[in-house]
């Protein structure tokens, strides 16, 4: 019941916040909605320590040590991102970036989008898990494109082809997945993660090679790894800002859960790493082209994205080692990213709002107009650079340890990336928040906390994780690295 | 038995401070024999010291604390130097205070010491002889360094002491390492004594003089300390050559006669180092300023060499 | 053998062959008149899959299909090439010929590549796979060649239709096939209504990074 | 879990807490500044405890403890041994007169630079402490990042100058690069320690898992660019002098004094505490490294006429030597010479000791002058000691410390440095003992071209005339600089009068990297110390000259007693036409550019002989820029142009490349 109101709320809040219109209710009730969210996964939680996993609603909903934490971190993320937007999308409003009539499309499109995360996290079908993430990427292309300038629907448009097709191919892997398991599992349960585990090692091989090709080509392209990534930077750098927040911090994850929960699938029943080894190649791939396109960028925004490609790869690189020490490292990853890119997205937004401009080469001196932004922004921009003591630092930290037990060829690699990614985003960080302001300034008040509060959590991942969560992560990795 | 080490010092420093002037007189006696000329005797420097004392002083306005300071630390590390080198006996309290490094360190100091000096009045010419005088002197330090191994790897310590009991102990044979070194610490000799072909110190034409430069404004007793404490300063580095090369005849007991036996044959060594002295700048002409770092270059490549030989023969 | 496999996979080779007659046709009307060809073919299998296995899901599958397929977006993208008068898809780079060529050879390699999955699956009809592969790959080849977006969105529509294609006769009806076609036909809706959103310039994908920067900073 | 007990925990703690507290407080200088004044002496007090926890844990045993924050099973290990001490000792001391500057400097600011200086310094001393008493790999480079953080926040004080931010962004750049080298290091050597998921990763594990040769040597290799970045060893030191001279100064005097140390104390950990026994060419490979970074420095240093950049180049040349001596003592350890390992440790780290003071001395200087003149060009200066006679007899002694001279501490050091290198003979490699002697000779050249560098260094800022006219209204500094200054000046002459006592306190540490006792021998109440028969005795020196100077003025006095006449100067006949007929600061390098050319990038500009207005020119760049990093940045501008112009403009490439990679995969696929 509670798995049901999870997915349930946010529904109804879309219908709500969709009738509500441009209504200044809507920014409240949006946030309203999105606390509501997380107290119904504050009850899951609560239960799941309480029960351990269970499903629900004829075996169609489950929760697991693997979802549950990202379940958490959803609505957790998509309340603090509701939060931020209230001040964020009014001062857009204000300053004449949006029409007000949008409000309500982007209210209800946000709740759509939260919806559909929580379904394809908590979804027992791999069915349904697949029209959850089409779900999310009508919803956000739709958010992407709000602004309705030439630029962002551009990007809609690309983002629309590039995941559509992204999106069937990850169909076409389904049907393969669901192809090898009938004839073990019968017609009616082959779509269920929890019968389709129990019969993993029984699952045909050469069938799940192929499959794992056109699932980790089709969900890959929503995590955006390289070379499918083309759609991301333009989505993050044209959409509204908390829209970048949730697609990064999100929807990525979201994508690389299910290339996990497959890969666990596909990696038992075949002799051969065939599925770690893609997982590797394509994380390592995306690790160095994020890491070296970096420097190029001249958009806040989409300097920021390209270290999301980087970062999942690094993600995806890990889950691809496997191991327990490999896979807790990745999930650690995951909730750290996720925390910090929103971070960092949130404060990218509100310079970029202030300053007028998203153009890196125009923004000087954020520290003098106002200290407190510029101190986030600094702050959000190390943290994801995997400066200690933050919580990226920890899991990178493990990622090496892991990658040179395993694949030591690829360590120099990393250290190359995350030297590169270092340089060239801090050049630009240190370029926008010192130095003399230039330009007028547009009178905002940012609103801080939500980044700074989102900074202390990953903080805390970094001093002093709470064993709590470091248990579900080892619970975890035991379920998709035995 | 104490009073007796320290009495053996002070008489070593006496000796050091009384025949200084006199070598430096002898040199230059030398010097105006081999030139034809008649020269001024053996006792001029005394001569001069004694006028230069009691005129009395110039001292510019410009002048600092530091200025007037630094004749009395020149003329005393000089003093204290002296005092550290076992020119005529090893039983020397003060020898044992400090090794041939320090000594050079010591050197080293009264050099600085000059050289701010020289700085202090901002004149041309003083801070163009700091500049030149360090130049020479930093060039000199790695040469010099490389002289003491050869004898310190030798006897296995840095120590003056040591090195003269252990070499003294084999007899009088000049070892090939030895002779490389001995080469190369006459030509470090002449650079850091501002000697020709390096320094020509009878001469105060502007551009190329070095040590000359350093005193130009000192006059009265500065210039009685500055221009002693150079004497000492020669006659130092040939005791420490001769301790280092020729250590024969460097008294090891205590006994008076072995004592008076050392003073003779010390007197001898230093006769024999001013002739020879005035024979090189007789003979060569000075060298242009950057021709210097060659000249030390060729130092060090001599004593290198007598390094390298040591590895070879063994000893 | 599952029943009915033979003219299934009449049907499934006459799939293939209508893929390559878009893949050869650059007149846009006779485009969306093959695509409705392809509709028809597609709900046949269904509806022959659904007699097969007598299951209703399958059937109403096969009337949504007929219908959406054959009528509706035929119907809606006509208007829609009308209205943007486009009558013929821009030159392309490369050659028709070169282009049979190169599907041909994507056709050989999907052949190939599926046969393992072929190999492995017993009951089924095994071909299918394979053709499906192709279609599928051949659909996208489209999408890349084509440079309009009407082009292109009927590539996106081949490959869909290629896909419930290998859901329904491969397997004879997975469990969520309906939820499936309609998810597909709703991004389809989408991408329709994205041709709209940009029918003020006629021409999407180049993407031109000066010009956005420039439009910035006017901004 | 432990229970931290102990008095130097409660020191330490103490410290970290007051300093957490004063970071706080200072935030709130701006709206209360009646609290500035009392911020930086109090943080003066936490410094001075870190020094007696330092002088604890170098009496007793080491004493460890656990602390409850951390990663599950990876908690935070901390742990005080001898060398800590050494480091903490070396670090408290120097921080106490730099608390005290900057009690005077907070005067002469404006309030919000004031308060971030508060919270970045007081950040910085308690990463600084971690990083001293860190035992597992995480908190240690928890520490060291935060280390690094709040120091490059400290030099990017100055923000509005684009020379601050460059020079702070390419000090965090080699700051990073170092750390994730020794961030590879660690995880070498943990990777191949532990199994599963169970992380060995303390430093006392570590070191007993005793990984392979060839593990090891990677690890070391690494770990020594690592620390190498950070000590500013050849050619990671370009931001050295970059950084120094943009930085407040007593922050550069921080970054002299003890930053660079960080780098030894870690490479010391590491190779001796960590790894297993050194190979031999380790040791050649640290030494080697640390002979030309010494050299180096010194001729750069010689040609810099930015005192600031001047006094950066100085340290780059003494941590050379320092990382010499230690690369000396990996060789003797390599071959077993442990006593002889001990003796170069010992000269390395009373090296430390003394570079941190008499570095610190002069930097706090320059920050006076600085304050007095605000000019840091030496072209500008001069002529200081009318101006402020106390502050100039200080860093007099300071210069002569630097210079090397006995009987100040700077010589002592380098003195057990060069008898240390004399025992190379006993190294059983013909080559070795060959060629050892030959460092030897260069550690001379540096010794002497430090006296030539603070000759130009002291004469030109402090002698001469004034050469701009404002030099005359400079002031002399105000009291708490002084007694900055007055602390540091006393410990340079501890420390050289009385080596006996810094080796002793050293001796420890070096006992416990080695296991093994330094063949030093201190006699006659401590004033004498012997290495194998050679000895030094600066206060028997002191003495002596003492005597002889006051035996030859009350000689003077009592025969010759004229008071000296006042006059203008001579100059041998020419008159003095200003202060621009002194020797410059360019002029002092000319020697040096024309005899080292091939180690200096010179660019010279001669007039041609039909010039109108003839001019002369000669800028001199730190090689490395021209042949490695200008080289390097542009390889990088390069690849990111290149990976900016691939982003696809059209979705048919994207598109492609999706198909392309299906193609393969499918093709690949088992």
């Amino acid at each position: 019941m509670i798995l049901l109101s999870m997915v349930l709320i946010p529904l109804a809040g879309a219908v709500l916040l969709g009738a509500l219109g441009h209504r200044s209710a809507g920014l409240w009730c949006n946030i309203a909605v999105s606390a509501a969210t997380l107290c119904a996964a504050g009850v899951m939680t609560a239960r799941m320590l309480h029960d351990g996993p269970f499903t629900a609603w004829h075996h169609e909903l489950f929760v697991d040590p693997l979802n549950v934490f990202l379940v958490d971190l959803t609505a957790l993320v998509a309340l603090s991102t509701a939060v931020f937007s209230r001040t964020y999308m009014r001062a857009e409003v204000r300053l004449g970036h949006l029409n007000p009539a949008r409000l309500g499309v982007y209210h209800a499109m946000y709740q759509i989008f939260v919806f559909s995360m929580l379904l394809a996290l908590i979804s027992n079908n791999i069915g349904v898990l697949w029209i959850a993430m089409e779900t999310a990427t009508l919803s956000t292309a739709l958010l992407v494109g709000l602004y309705r300038t030439p630029a962002g629907l551009e990007a809609a448009w690309k983002y629309f082809i590039l995941c559509g097709v992204g999106i069937a191919l990850a169909l076409l892997g389904t049907i393969m997945v669901y192809f090898a398991a009938h004839s073990v599992l019968g017609a009616h349960r082959a779509l269920l993660w929890t019968r389709l585990y129990g019969v993993r090692d029984r699952l045909n091989p050469a069938i799940m090679t192929i499959a794992f090709v056109f699932l980790i080509a089709g969900y890959g392209t929503k995590v955006g790894l390289v070379p499918f990534h083309a759609w991301l930077p333009d989505a993050h750098a044209e959409g509204p800002t908390p829209i970048s927040a949730v697609l990064s911090g999100l929807l990525l994850n979201v994508a690389l859960y299910a290339i996990v929960r497959f890969k666990a699938l596909a990696s038992a029943g075949t002799v051969t790493h065939w599925p770690g080894r893609l997982m590797i190649g394509f994380g390592l791939a995306s690790v160095l082209f994020g890491a070296f396109s970096l420097g190029g960028q001249r958009d806040l925004k989409r300097l920021f994205s390209y270290s999301s490609i980087e970062h999942m790869g690094l993600a995806t690189f890990a889950f691809g080692l496997g191991g327990p020490l490999a896979t807790f490292a990745a999930l650690l990853h995951m909730t750290a990213h996720s925390l910090t890119k929103s971070s960092v997205f949130f404060a990218s937004g509100e310079v970029a709002q202030s300053e007028g401009t998203k153009d890196m080469d125009r923004i000087t001196g954020i520290m003098n107009r106002n200290p407190a932004l510029g101190w986030t922004f600094m702050g959000s921009a190390l943290a994801i650079l995997g400066t200690p003591p933050f919580g990226i630092f920890a899991s990178e930290f493990l990622i090496l340890v892991a990658a040179l037990r395993r694949a030591p060829w690829s360590v120099p690699l990393l250290i190359l990336a995350l030297g590169v990614a270092f340089a060239a985003i801090f050049r630009r960080a240190q370029a926008m928040v010192f130095g003399s302001a230039a330009g007028p300034r547009i009178p905002t008040s940012p609103s801080l906390p939500v980044p700074l509060a989102h900074l202390l959590l990953v903080l805390v991942l970094g001093l002093a994780m709470p064993p709590l969560l470091a248990a579900w992560y080892t619970e975890a990795a035991r379920l998709i690295a035995p | 038995m104490i009073a007796h080490l320290f009495m053996r010092q002070g008489v070593q420093i006496l000796f050091v401070l009384a025949m200084a002037p006199l070598l430096a007189g002898w040199v230059r006696q030398c010097r105006a024999w081999l030139a034809n000329r008649a020269g001024a005797g053996l006792l001029q420097p005394y001569r001069e010291l004694l006028r230069l004392l009691r005129k009395q002083p110039v001292v510019p306005h410009e002048a600092s604390a530091l200025f007037v300071a630094t004749p009395y630390i020149v003329f005393t590390t000089m003093v204290v130097a002296s005092a550290l080198v076992p020119m005529i006996t090893i039983h020397l309290p003060l020898a044992g205070a400090a090794d041939a490094v320090v000594l050079a360190g010591v050197f080293s100091l009264a050099r600085i010491f000059a050289a701010l000096a020289a700085m202090d009045l901002g004149t041309g010419f003083g801070s163009m002889g700091a500049r030149r005088a360090m130049l020479v002197g930093f060039l000199a330090e790695p040469a010099l360094l490389m002289v003491l191994f050869t004898p310190a790897l030798i006897s296995g310590s840095t120590s003056l002491v040591v090195i003269v009991r252990q070499l003294a102990r084999h007899g009088v044979i000049l070892y090939p390492s030895m002779a490389f070194a001995a080469v190369a610490y006459v030509m470090v000799t002449l650079a850091e004594n501002a000697r020709l072909p390096v320094d020509n110190p009878d001469t105060h034409l502007e551009l190329t003089m070095i040590h000359e430069a350093l005193n130009l404004e000192y006059s009265g007793r500065y210039l009685a300390l500055i221009e002693w404490g150079a004497a000492i300063k020669l006659f130092v580095y040939i005791g420490i050559g001769a301790a280092l090369f020729f250590p024969w005849g460097i008294a090891q007991g205590t006994s008076s006669a072995g004592l008076a036996i050392a003073y003779a044959l010390f007197s001898a060594k230093l006769a024999t180092a001013g002739a020879g002295l005035a024979v090189i700048e007789t003979v060569f002409a000075k060298l242009r300023l950057f021709r210097v770092p060659e000249f030390l270059g060729t130092a060090f490549l001599l004593a290198v060499l007598g390094l390298l030989m040591r590895y070879l023969f063994g000893h | 053998m599952m029943p009915l496999a033979a003219p299934i996979n009449l049907l499934a080779a006459l799939f293939l062959l209508v893929v390559f007659a878009m893949l050869w046709q650059r007149r846009l009307a006779n485009l969306i008149t093959i695509y409705a060809w392809q509709g028809t073919i597609l709900t046949l299998s269904i509806a022959l899959a659904a007699y097969a296995t007598h299951s209703a899901h399958l059937y109403a599958s096969a009337c949504l299909n007929g219908l959406l397929k054959i009528v509706l977006v035929p119907a809606l993208l006509r208007r829609l090439a009308r209205r943007l008068d486009v009558q013929w898809d821009r030159e392309s780079l490369v050659q028709v010929s070169t282009v049979m060529l190169i599907g041909l050879g994507l056709v050989i390699f999907a052949f190939n590549a599926a046969l393992p999955i072929a190999a492995a699956g017993h009951g089924i009809n095994r071909a299918i796979i394979g053709i499906a592969l192709a279609s599928i790959l051949l659909s996208l080849l489209m999408m890349i060649l084509r440079a309009t977006a009407l082009s292109q969105v009927i590539g996106f529509l081949a490959m869909e239709n290629s896909l419930i294609f290998a859901a329904t006769s491969v397997t004879y009806g997975m469990p969520m096939v309906i939820e499936f076609g309609i998810a597909l036909d709703v991004i389809v809706g989408v991408f329709i209504l994205g041709v709209f959103f940009f029918h003020i310039r006629e021409q999407f994908d180049s993407l031109d990074i000066d010009r956005i920067e420039r439009r910035e900073e006017s901004r | 879990m432990h229970v931290p007990i102990g008095l130097p925990w409660g020191l330490i703690l103490g410290a970290l807490i007051l300093w957490s507290l004063l970071a706080f407080a200072s935030l709130f200088i701006p709206k209360a500044p009646r609290i500035a004044p009392l911020i930086f002496p109090l943080g003066a007090l936490g410094a001075l405890c870190v020094a007696a926890a330092g002088l604890l844990a170098l009496q007793g045993p080491p004493v460890t403890m656990v602390s409850p924050l951390g990663l599950p099973g990876l908690p935070f290990h901390g742990r005080m041994d001898a060398l800590s001490g050494v480091f903490l000792v070396l670090f408290g001391l120097t921080t106490v007169a730099i608390s005290l500057d900057l009690t005077g400097y907070r005067a002469r600011e404006h309030y919000p630079v004031v308060a971030r200086i508060g919270v970045q310094y007081h950040i910085l001393l308690a990463s600084l402490t971690l990083v001293f008493v860190a035992a597992d790999a995480y908190s240690f480079l928890i520490a060291w990042e935060a280390m690094a953080l709040s120091s490059y926040l400290l030099v990017v004080t100055d923000h509005h100058t684009r020379g601050a931010r460059r020079a702070g962004f390419l000090y965090l750049l080699i700051e990073h690069i170092g750390a994730l080298a020794i961030l590879a290091a660690f995880t070498i050597l943990i990777a191949q320690a532990g199994t599963g998921t169970r992380l060995v990763y303390t430093f006392a594990a570590l070191h007993a898992s005793h990984p392979d040769a060839t593990v090891a040597g990677i690890a070391f290799l690494l770990a020594f660019l690592g620390f190498g970045a950070k000590a500013g060893l050849v050619p990671l030191h370009v931001w050295l002098p970059q950084a120094h001279p943009v930085a407040p100064s007593p922050i550069s005097a921080l970054l002299s004094s003890v930053l660079l140390k960080v780098g030894i104390y870690g490479l010391l950990r590491v190779t001796f505490m960590l790894l297993p026994t050194p190979a031999p060419w380790w040791g050649l490979t640290v030494l080697t490294v640390g002979l030309l970074t010494a050299l180096l420095g010194a001729l750069s240093s010689a040609v810099q006429s930015d005192m600031k950049r001047l006094l950066a180049y100085s340290s780059v040349e003494n941590v050379g030597l320092i990382t010499a001596a230690i690369g000396l003592a990996l060789l003797f350890s390599a071959y077993g010479l442990k006593a002889l390992a001990a003796l170069a440790l010992i000269a390395a780290l009373y090296h430390c000791l003394n570079h941190a003071f008499f570095k610190g001395l002069l930097f706090l200087g320059t920050g006076s002058v600085l304050h007095a003149t605000g000019e840091r060009n030496l072209g500008r200066l001069g002529g200081l000691i009318h101006r402020m006679p106390r502050t100039a007899f200080m860093m007099l002694i300071g210069t002569l410390a630097v210079a090397g001279v006995p009987p100040l501490n700077g010589f002592a050091s380098e003195w057990l440095i060069l008898q240390s290198f004399l025992k190379a003979t006993a190294l059983p490699r013909p080559y070795l003992a060959m060629g050892i002697p030959l460092g030897a000779a260069l550690l001379a050249l540096v010794a002497g071209l430090a006296g030539y560098v603070m000759v130009k260094f002291y004469g030109i800022v402090f002698l001469g005339r004034p050469r701009e006219a404002r030099l005359a209204q400079a002031v002399e500094s105000g009291p708490f600089e002084r007694a900055g200054l007055g602390l540091l000046t006393l410990l340079c002459l501890a420390a050289g009068l009385w080596p006996a006592g810094a080796i002793a306190l050293i001796r420890p540490a070096a006992s416990l990297l080695t296991r093994a006792d330094a063949p030093i021998t201190i006699s006659e109440a401590g004033a004498r110390v012997d290495v194998a028969h050679a000895a030094y005795a600066p206060a028997i020196l002191w003495v002596a000259l003492g005597v002889v100077a006051l035996a030859t003025v009350l000689v003077l006095r009592a025969r010759f007693s004229q008071a000296p006449r006042r006059a203008a100067v001579w100059n041998c006949g020419h008159p003095v036409i200003g202060a621009r007929m002194q020797d410059t600061a360019e002029g002092f390098g000319q020697p040096i550019r024309r005899i080292f050319a091939a180690f200096l990038a010179v660019r010279s500009h001669h007039p041609a002989p039909d010039d109108r207005v003839p001019r002369y020119g000669s800028v001199v760049e730190d090689r490395f820029w021209e042949d490695l990093y200008r080289p390097a940045a542009r390889g990088f501008e390069a690849i990111w142009a290149w990976t900016a112009a691939l982003r696809p403009r059209r979705i048919a490439i994207s598109l492609f490349c999706v198909l392309a990679t299906l193609i393969v995969l499918l093709a690949l696929a088992p």
